[in-house]
C-alpha cells in the first residue's frame, strides 16, 4: 500500500503540522513515510503546501506530480492542484473561501467544512484536526491511537492539556466530511 | 544501545547527528533552507551536554575560519550553509585543504547563481567537485539521497576527514535539508579527549612546535606539497568511492544520478519498466572521488547513460569522463529550483533512447 | 468657532489589519472589522467616521499606505 | 455647527494624504505593520517632494526588503548580502551628481556587511545610508542579529541573548559617527505618526547634505518585526518603545557642524 | 592615430590599455603578483585625465561589489586580483552573472591551495572556466599568453562583456603579469557617454524603472532564466571560440596549452622538432567557450594529445570532453609556481609518444 | 676605581639581557629595523616569563608577520587575511584554558578583517588582539593602509593619501574601545627602549586579563616599515614620533574597571 | 639570432633594472624582447634573477633553464646558476663575495670588478651600469646609444642630470672586464 | 662610590645594521662597522665598550634580537 498526499492552503492553516502528524502517526504504525514541504520565504501569508507519502515499501521520490488524495483548504491551492490528483483518486476540501468548486467526475470528492466547525466549536487551533478527521474517515489508513500518540510528542508537554480538544475534533471531522458526487 | 526511531528533517537530523557523533563545534550563518541547523543545535545547546560549541557567527566568511581554527586545535568542526553562503566561504576552503585539515562543511543547496532562489537544486556540484577556490585541491563530496543519509554522513564525514586531513562536503539540497523521514538515529558518542600530535593546542617540552599554514614561498617546496595532496586524491580515488546501483543487472540504460534527483529516478525506473524500458540507476555516492571505473565498465554493458541532474549539467562531464565514449551520454536538468517528477524523467528517457 | 472634519477612505482589500492605524488615532474613529478581506484579514474601517479630524495620523503610520485622508475646515 | 457628510469631504481639494506616486501600487510582502512599509512609504514621499525620481539610485539588501525594487517607482540595484555600501560607493563615484542611498537591515548592515558599512562611513563617501534595526533577521525567519537586545528571545538565541557567549547588542550608528567620513548620523522610529514626521525631516536633511557633498549620511531607524519577535503588530511597537527605545535613544548622534 | 611602442610588463599593460579602452572604473586590492595594475593606475590617476574612477577598496568582496554596483550602471568596470582574492570575490561574481552584468575580472594566478605561493600557476583553471560560485553560470574566460594580449584583451573583454551582458575574465599568472615585453598601445579612446537603457542611472519619466537583481523567489521563473543563460553560452560557444595552431598541418602529436604554458610549448615544438618529433599546438585562447570543435577534428588526425598545464590537470578535462575517446589525451604539469621548461616538456611529450 | 676588562663581566653570572629562547634561532626575513622583530622578542620574552609556551596558540596574519611562526617557538596557526580573530574565536572557545593571540598588521586587522576585529570584540572573546600598526602594506611593498596618514604616500597613494578620495586614518582602538566585549585597549610603540618595556608591561597584563577571563584585549603598537616608507631604520622612528604619534597617541585607552 | 641571458644576484645590486635598460635598448635596436624576473615578496635583502632574451624573431618561452650568457653577481647565485650556462656559452661574474669561483671548462669565464670599481668610483648606484658595460664589451649586441636612450626612457626627468655618471660606469666597464679561462 | 660596567656581545653575522640599537645607547658605545658581514650589512659593533653601562637599551630595541648584555657592579 502507498497513499500518495498533497495538503494544500493559507500559511497558518496548520496544513504543515496536519501533515507532520500524518507521517508521524504512520510512522509508529510501522509504515515508510515522507513529508516534503514547499517551503517559501519565512513570511505570513502566502501559501503553503505538503507532500505526504504513506507506504509500506521504501519511498522513492518523496517529489510527486500526481496524487492518491488531495486536501485542499483554498481557492489558489484547488486551481492549482485539482487536475493532480490520480483519475479513481480523491479529492477533500473546505468549501470555506472556495468560489469555483472542484469539477472533475473520475474522481470522489469530499467537502469538509471544517472552518466553520471550527469557529462553531470556538476551536480555530484545531481546524486541521478536524480536516485530519475528515481525511481518516475517508482513507483509514491512520488509527485515531497513533495519530494521538503522534500529537503528543509533536506538541510541546505544556500543551498536553489540548490533547482532548484535538481528539475531540478528530471525531467532528469524521463525523461531518460529506461526499459531493 | 539502541537506535533511536524519530521523524526529523534532513537539517535537523545532521545537527543532532552531529551532537551524537562528539562533535566539538558548529560555527554557522543563517541561510534558508538550511537555518534549522544552527536553530536545532542552539534550541539542543549541546555545550551543556556534551561540550560541543555551537557559535553563531557575524558572517559565513567568519564561520568558515573559525572552522580553520577549531581543526587546527584537532577538533571535530564543521560549517554549514548554503550556496551563496558557501561561494563566500571559498577562500577559507581553500586554506583548510591547503593546510590540510580535517572539518565539514555542509552545502543544503539552493537555485543559483546569485541570490537565485530557495529552492532545491543541483548546481554547486562543479563549485564541490572540482574546487570553487583557487589552487589544486579537492573536497571529499558525499551525497545523501535521505534524511537518514544525512544523519549518517556526518561521523562518515568526521571519519574521512581525519583519515585524510582533508575538508569533507555534504552536498545536499533544500529537498532532503527540507523534508522529513524516519530516521534511526545513533546513541550518543563521548567527545574526543585525545590530544591529536599535528594540532596546534599549546607546545609541550616534549615535542616540536607544530604549525598550520598553507603558505610556502619555495615554489619547489609547494610542488612536493601539491604532488603530495594529488597522491591522497590518488589514494582516495581508490578506496573511498562509493555508490549504489539500482536493478543494472539487466539494464540496457543508466540513469546516473545523487541525491534528490537519484530518489526521482528511482520512481522513474519503476514506471519506465511498467512500460517495459530496461533502465537503471547508478547513484554516486561520493561525488569526489567519483565512481569512474564502475561507469567506465557499465558503459560497455549499456546502451546509453542518462545524467539526470537539478542543473544545467554539470556531473555529467564527469560521466562522460568516465566511459570516455564508450557509450552515449547525455544530460536531463532541470534548474532554478524546480525539480523533475519521475514522469517527466521517463519521457525524456524516451527521447534520450530515440536518439 | 472653526473645526476641522475629516474622512478617510482606506483600500481594504489592501489593508493587512494591523491595527497600528487604530491604536494611533487621536479621536479613536477607526476599527478593525469583524469580516475579513479576500487575504483574511479583519481589515481597519472607519467606525465612527464622524469623529475624524482628518490628522492624518493613521495614514502616515500605516506601512501599507492604503488610507487616503481629506480634511475640510468647518466654520 | 453643520453637520458635514462624508461626500462633502472627500474631494480633491479637501487631500490631506495620498501615499506619494513613487510607491508602486504591488502589495507589499512584508508582515502585517511591518515597519519596513512604513519607511518605504515615507522614503517614496520624499523622493516624490525633492523631484529625485529621475536622479535616484537606490540599493536594496538582502533582507526582508530585498523586494524593495517592487514597490519604489526608481532604478534599483540589488546587492548581496552585507555589500549594498560597496555598490552605493561605485555608484556614486560613477555618477557624482546621483542621489544614492542603500536600505539594509541589521543583518546585513551590522553583521556580514560590518567592514563594508564602516569603510564606506569612513572614506565618506556622499551617500545615504538607511538602516533598519529591528533586532532580528527578519527575512530567514527570527535568528539573532548583532542587534538583538540582550536576553532577547530568537530562534539561535531560544534562551535568550547571553552576553556572555553572544556578546552585547552592537550600537552601529554611534561607531560610524565617530568616524570623520560621516556627516549627519541619527536614530529614529516609525511607530508614531509624530516619529513618521520625524523620520521624514532627517531624510530631507539627508538629501541635503548629499547634494552639498558633505560625506556620509546614516539614518539608523529602530523598527518592529512582528513575526521574528512573535507578537502583534502593536504589541510589538510597544515593546520596541519600552525595550528597544531605552538601548537604542532615538535622535541625532551627529550632526554637521555648521548646522 | 599611430600605436604606440612600449616595454612593459603585462600588469602594467594591462592597467594602461584600461584607461585607453575607455574604462570607467577599476575597483581593487593589493595581492602579489598583481599589484602593479592598481598601482600603474594611482600612479597615472586616470581620474584627471579620462575621468575614470580608481579606488583601493578594503578588500576583494568590497571590490568586486563595486564593480556589481559600477556595472549596474552600465560602466565599463572592473577588477583585479590573484587567486586567494578571487576566490574571495565568488560570491560577487555570481551576482554579477545572475543579474547579467558587464565588467572585467582579471586574475593574476599564483600557486595554491590556500596562501601557498606567489609564483605563477594555471591552477585556477577550473574555478575560471566551471563557475567557483553556485549556481549554473559561466564567464566568458580570455587566457593571454603575452604582455601584447594582456593589453589587447582589456578593450576585446569590454565588448565581450558588453555584448552578451556576462563577466568576463582575463585568465593571466605571475609569468605573464610580471614579465616585460613589447607591447603596441592603443590611441586613448574617449569614455562612453551613453546611457544603456537597461542600467540603473536614474528613471525618467519616459521608461519603467530599471531593476538589477539576481533573485527570482519563483523557481517557475528562475528555471526560465537559467535557460536564458544556458542559450546565451551556447550562442558564445557557437560564435566566440578563439584558438591559435601552431604546426598543426603535419603534427602527428598535439600540445594543447594556454598562456605561459603555451609559451613554452611554441619552444618545446621547435626541441622536438629538431628531434624529429612531428608535434604542433593547439592554443586556446578562450577557455570558456573552449575550442571542442577543433579539438574534436583534430582528434581525428592525431595520435594523441599532450596537455601541457601548470596544474595538477584540469584543462585537460576539457580536452578529454572535446575528443570523447578519439585520440589518447594526457597531461603533463608542474605546480605549485614551478614552471616547466621546454626540454622537460619535450621529455614528457617523448614518454607520452612511448605510451 | 679598578679596571674592568670586558671578559670579567661576560660571565653567566652578570648577564643582563638574552633574547628568550622562545625566540627561535631562525634569521627573521624582516627588513632591517623593522619593529615586527622588535615585537616578537618582546612576545617571547612574556611568553617564556608566564611559562605560557606549553598553553600557547598564536595566530599569525597574512602580512609580513606572516612567517611569525619561524621566530616564536610556540603552536602556531596561519590565518588567511584578516581572518586571525575568527580562528582565535575558535581557539579559545575549543580551549578555555589556552593563551590565545592573535598578531596583525593594518591592512590585515583594519581593512579586510575589520568585520571580524569588531565582531570578535563585541563577544568579548577572551584572546589578546595584537595589532602592528605601520600605516602600510608591508608585505606586499607598500600599498596605502587604512591607517596611512594623510599626505602620506604609498605605491598606491603615489601623492599622498587624499582625504576627499581615500577617507581618512582609521584609529582602530578607539572603536574597539567602544565595544563592551573590550577590557582592555592600549597603545604602545617598541622604537625606544622604554616604549618596548612598557609593551612588555602591558603584554604581561593582558595575560592576566585572559587568565581572569575579563574579555579582549587589544594591543595596538605603532611601528616603522623603513621599506614601506622608503626611509633608513633610524629616519623611520624619527618620521613616526613626528607624525604617527601625534596621530595614533600612545598610552592606555580603556582598563579595566577596577584596575 | 637569440640571445638569451640570465642575470643573478642580491636584490639592490640592480639586477632587475640592468635588465631592464638591456631589454629597453635591444626594442630600440628593432628586437624582440622578453624580460621575466623571478620575484619574490617584496622584501630587501633577498637574492633576485631575471631572464633577459634579445632576439630577432619571436619569442616563445620567457622562462628558461639554460642561458647563452649569465651574469652572476653573488655566491648564492653561483651556486645555483653555473651550471645553466649552455656549453660554449658565456658567464660573467663580479667577484665581490665570491668564495668559490666558477670551474666550468666548456664555457667563456669573465670576471668584472665592478663592486671595487663603483666603491672607488664612489658610484655605488652604477654598480650594475658598469657590469652592463662589461656584458656589451663581451657581446657587443647593445649600442651604447640606444643603451643612453634606454637609460633616459626608465629614469624619472630628475634625474637624468645622472646620465652622464652611467655613461662613465658603462665605459669603465667595457674596460675593465677580464677574461678569465 | 659604586659604578656599573656592561658589555655586549653582538652576534654581527645576524645583525642588519639598523642602527637601532647605535641610536639607542645612551653612552655612544655602538656603532656600524665600515666592513659589511656575509649579509652585506654594516653591522654594529662595541665601538667604545669602556662606556657601556650594560643598561640594555641596545638589547631591548634589537628588531633581531641579537645583542646579549652584561653588568657587573664595580666598587
Ligand atoms: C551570503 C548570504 N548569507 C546569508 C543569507 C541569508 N539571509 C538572507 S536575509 C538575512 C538576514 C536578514 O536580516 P536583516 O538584515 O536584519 O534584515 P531584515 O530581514 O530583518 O529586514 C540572511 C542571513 C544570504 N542570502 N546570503
Ligand atoms: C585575500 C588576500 N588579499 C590580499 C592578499 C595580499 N596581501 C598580503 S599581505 C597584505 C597586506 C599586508 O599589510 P599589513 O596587514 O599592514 O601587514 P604588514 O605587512 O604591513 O605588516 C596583502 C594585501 C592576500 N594574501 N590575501
Ligand atoms: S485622520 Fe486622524 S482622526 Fe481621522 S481616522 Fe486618521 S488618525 Fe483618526
Ligand atoms: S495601518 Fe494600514 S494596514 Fe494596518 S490596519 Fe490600518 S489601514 Fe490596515
Ligand atoms: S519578517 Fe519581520 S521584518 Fe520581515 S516583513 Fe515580517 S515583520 Fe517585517
Ligand atoms: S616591508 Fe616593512 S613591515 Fe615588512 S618587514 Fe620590511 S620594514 Fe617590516
Ligand atoms: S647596554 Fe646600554 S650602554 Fe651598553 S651598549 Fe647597550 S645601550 Fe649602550
Ligand atoms: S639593533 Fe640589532 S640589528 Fe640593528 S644594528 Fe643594532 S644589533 Fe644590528
Ligand atoms: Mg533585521
Ligand atoms: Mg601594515
Amino acid at each position: 500500500m502507498t497513499e500518495e498526499i498533497i495538503i494544500a492552503g493559507f500559511g497558518g492553516q496548520g496544513v504543515l503540522s496536519m501533515g507532520k502528524i500524518m507521517a508521524y502517526s504512520a510512522m509508529m504504525q510501522g509504515m515508510e513515510v515522507s513529508w516534503m514541504p514547499s517551503y517559501g520565504p519565512e513570511m505570513r501569508g502566502g501559501t503553503a503546501n505538503v507532500n505526504v507519502i504513506l507506504s509500506d515499501e521504501r519511498i522513492s521520490s518523496p517529489i510527486l506530480r500526481n496524487f492518491d488524495t488531495a486536501i485542499i483548504l483554498n481557492q489558489q491551492s484547488m486551481d492549482k492542484f485539482e487536475q493532480s490528483v490520480k483519475p479513481g483518486g480523491t479529492l477533500i476540501y473546505d468549501g470555506n473561501g472556495i468560489t469555483r468548486h472542484p469539477e472533475r467526475k473520475d474522481i470522489d470528492i469530499y467537502r469538509i467544512e471544517a472552518a466553520e466547525e471550527a469557529s462553531a466549536m470556538k476551536m480555530q487551533k484545531v481546524f486541521n484536526m478536524i480536516v485530519l478527521g475528515g481525511f481518516m474517515k475517508v482513507k483509514p489508513i491512520l488509527k485515531t491511537e497513533y495519530v494521538i500518540k503522534g500529537l503528543k510528542k509533536s506538541l510541546p508537554e505544556r500543551y498536553h492539556n489540548l490533547i482532548p480538544m484535538n481528539e475531540e475534533a478528530i471525531k467532528r471531522g469524521m463525523e461531518i466530511i460529506q461526499k459531493v458526487n | 544501545m539502541e537506535k533511536e526511531l524519530k521523524l526529523m528533517k534532513g537539517n535537523e537530523a545532521l545537527a543532532e547527528a552531529a551532537i551524537r557523533a562528539g562533535a566539538d563545534g558548529y560555527f554557522g550563518y543563517p541561510i534558508t533552507p538550511q537555518s534549522e541547523i544552527l536553530e536545532y543545535l542552539t534550541e539542543a545547546n549541546p555545550q551543556a551536554t556534551t561540550g560541543m560549541v555551537v557559535l553563531q557567527a557575524e558572517s559565513e566568511v567568519a564561520a568558515i575560519n573559525m572552522v580553520y581554527g577549531g581543526a587546527a586545535c584537532g577538533k571535530k568542526v564543521m560549517t554549514s550553509s548554503s550556496s551563496p553562503g558557501i561561494s563566500l566561504k571559498q577562500e577559507g576552503i581553500t586554506y583548510i585543504a591547503g593546510a590540510e585539515l580535517p572539518c565539514l562543511i555542509v552545502n543544503v543547496v539552493r537555485g543559483g547563481p546569485g541570490l537565485g532562489t530557495i529552492q532545491p537544486a543541483q548546481s554547486d556540484y562543479f563549485q564541490a567537485t572540482k574546487g570553487g577556490g583557487h589552487g589544486d585541491y579537492h573536497l571529499l563530496v558525499l551525497a545523501p539521497a535521505s534524511v537518514q543519509e544525512m544523519a549518517d554522513f556526518v561521523e562518515l564525514s568526521f571519519d574521512l576527514a581525519f583519515k585524510y586531513r582533508n575538508p569533507v562536503m555534504i552536498l545536499s539540497d533544500g529537498a532532503i535539508g527540507q523534508m522529513m523521514e524516519k530516521v534511526y538515529l545513533k546513541p550518543q558518542k563521548k567527545r574526543s579527549e585525545e590530544i591529536l600530535p599535528w594540532a596546534t593546542t599549546g607546545k609541550p617540552a616534549t615535542r616540536e612546535r607544530n604549525i598550520i599554514t598553507s603558505l610556502d614561498l619555495d615554489p619547489e617546496r609547494q610542488e612536493k606539497f601539491n604532488l603530495k595532496l594529488v597522491a591522497k586524491y590518488r589514494e582516495m580515488a581508490e578506496k573511498e568511492v562509493r555508490f549504489e546501483e539500482f536493478q543494472t543487472d539487466d539494464a540496457e540504460y543508466l540513469f546516473v544520478a545523487y541525491g534528490t534527483s537519484a530518489r526521482i529516478c528511482q520512481k522513474a525506473i519503476q514506471l519506465a519498466r511498467a512500460q517495459g524500458i530496461k533502465v537503471g540507476l547508478l547513484r554516486p555516492i561520493t561525488l569526489f572521488p567519483f565512481p569512474k571505473k564502475r561507469l567506465n565498465e557499465l558503459g560497455s554493458k549499456v546502451k546509453g547513460m542518462l545524467a539526470v541532474e537539478m542543473s544545467a549539467g554539470q556531473m555529467v562531464e564527469d560521466v562522460m569522463l568516465s566511459v570516455n565514449g564508450k557509450t552515449r551520454v547525455s544530460h536531463y536538468g532541470r534548474m532554478g529550483g524546480m525539480i523533475a517528477t519521475p514522469e517527466e524523467v521517463v519521457e525524456n528517457l524516451k527521447i534520450f533512447i530515440k536518439g | 468657532m472653526a473645526k476641522i472634519k475629516g474622512a478617510v477612505i482606506i483600500d481594504t482589500e489592501r489593508c493587512k489589519g494591523c491595527e497600528v492605524c487604530v491604536v494611533t488615532c487621536p479621536t479613536q474613529t477607526l476599527a478593525l472589522a469583524v469580516e475579513v478581506n479576500g487575504k483574511g484579514y479583519h481589515y481597519s474601517y472607519a467606525a465612527f467616521p464622524e469623529t475624524c479630524i482628518g490628522c492624518a495620523n493613521c495614514a502616515v503610520v500605516c506601512p501599507d499606505g492604503v488610507i487616503t485622508v481629506y480634511k475640510l475646515k468647518v466654520e | 455647527m453643520t453637520e458635514v457628510k462624508a461626500k462633502d469631504i472627500v474631494k480633491p481639494e479637501n487631500l490631506a494624504y495620498k501615499k506619494s506616486k513613487i510607491l508602486t501600487d504591488n502589495v507589499m510582502h512584508y508582515c502585517p505593520g511591518c515597519g519596513h512599509g512604513t519607511v518605504h512609504r515615507v522614503l517614496a514621499e520624499v523622493i516624490e517632494e525633492e523631484d529625485l525620481q529621475s536622479k535616484t539610485v537606490g540599493i536594496s539588501p538582502v533582507g526582508c526588503s530585498v523586494l524593495m525594487y517592487n514597490y519604489l517607482d526608481i532604478d534599483i540595484q540589488e546587492a548581496a548580502h552585507g555589500r549594498a555600501p560597496a555598490l552605493a560607493t561605485a555608484v556614486k563615484r560613477l555618477l557624482p551628481d546621483r542621489f544614492v542611498f542603500t536600505y539594509q537591515g541589521d543583518g546585513d548592515l551590522a553583521a556580514i556587511g560590518t567592514a563594508e558599512t564602516i569603510h564606506t562611513c569612513n572614506r565618506g563617501e556622499n551617500i545615504l545610508m538607511i538602516f533598519i534595526n529591528n533586532g532580528i533577521y527578519g527575512m530567514t525567519g527570527g535568528q539573532m542579529a548583532p542587534t538583538t537586545l540582550i536576553g532577547m528571545k530568537s530562534s539561535t538565541s531560544p534562551y535568550g541573548r547571553d552576553v556572555a557567549t553572544m556578546g552585547s547588542p552592537i550600537k552601529m550608528a554611534d561607531i560610524v559617527a565617530l568616524l570623520p567620513g560621516t556627516c549627519y548620523v541619527t536614530r529614529q522610529s516609525v511607530n508614531t505618526a509624530a516619529g513618521v514626521r520625524k523620520l521624514k525631516k532627517a531624510l530631507k536633511k539627508a538629501v541635503e547634505y548629499q547634494r552639498d557633498k558633505r560625506g556620509t549620511c546614516f539614518i539608523e531607524i529602530v523598527s518592529n518585526c512582528p513575526s521574528g519577535w512573535k507578537m502583534t503588530p502593536v504589541e510589538s511597537n510597544k515593546w520596541m518603545e519600552e525595550n528597544m527605545f531605552p538601548f537604542y535613544p532615538l535622535g541625532d548622534i551627529k550632526v554637521p557642524k555648521d548646522s
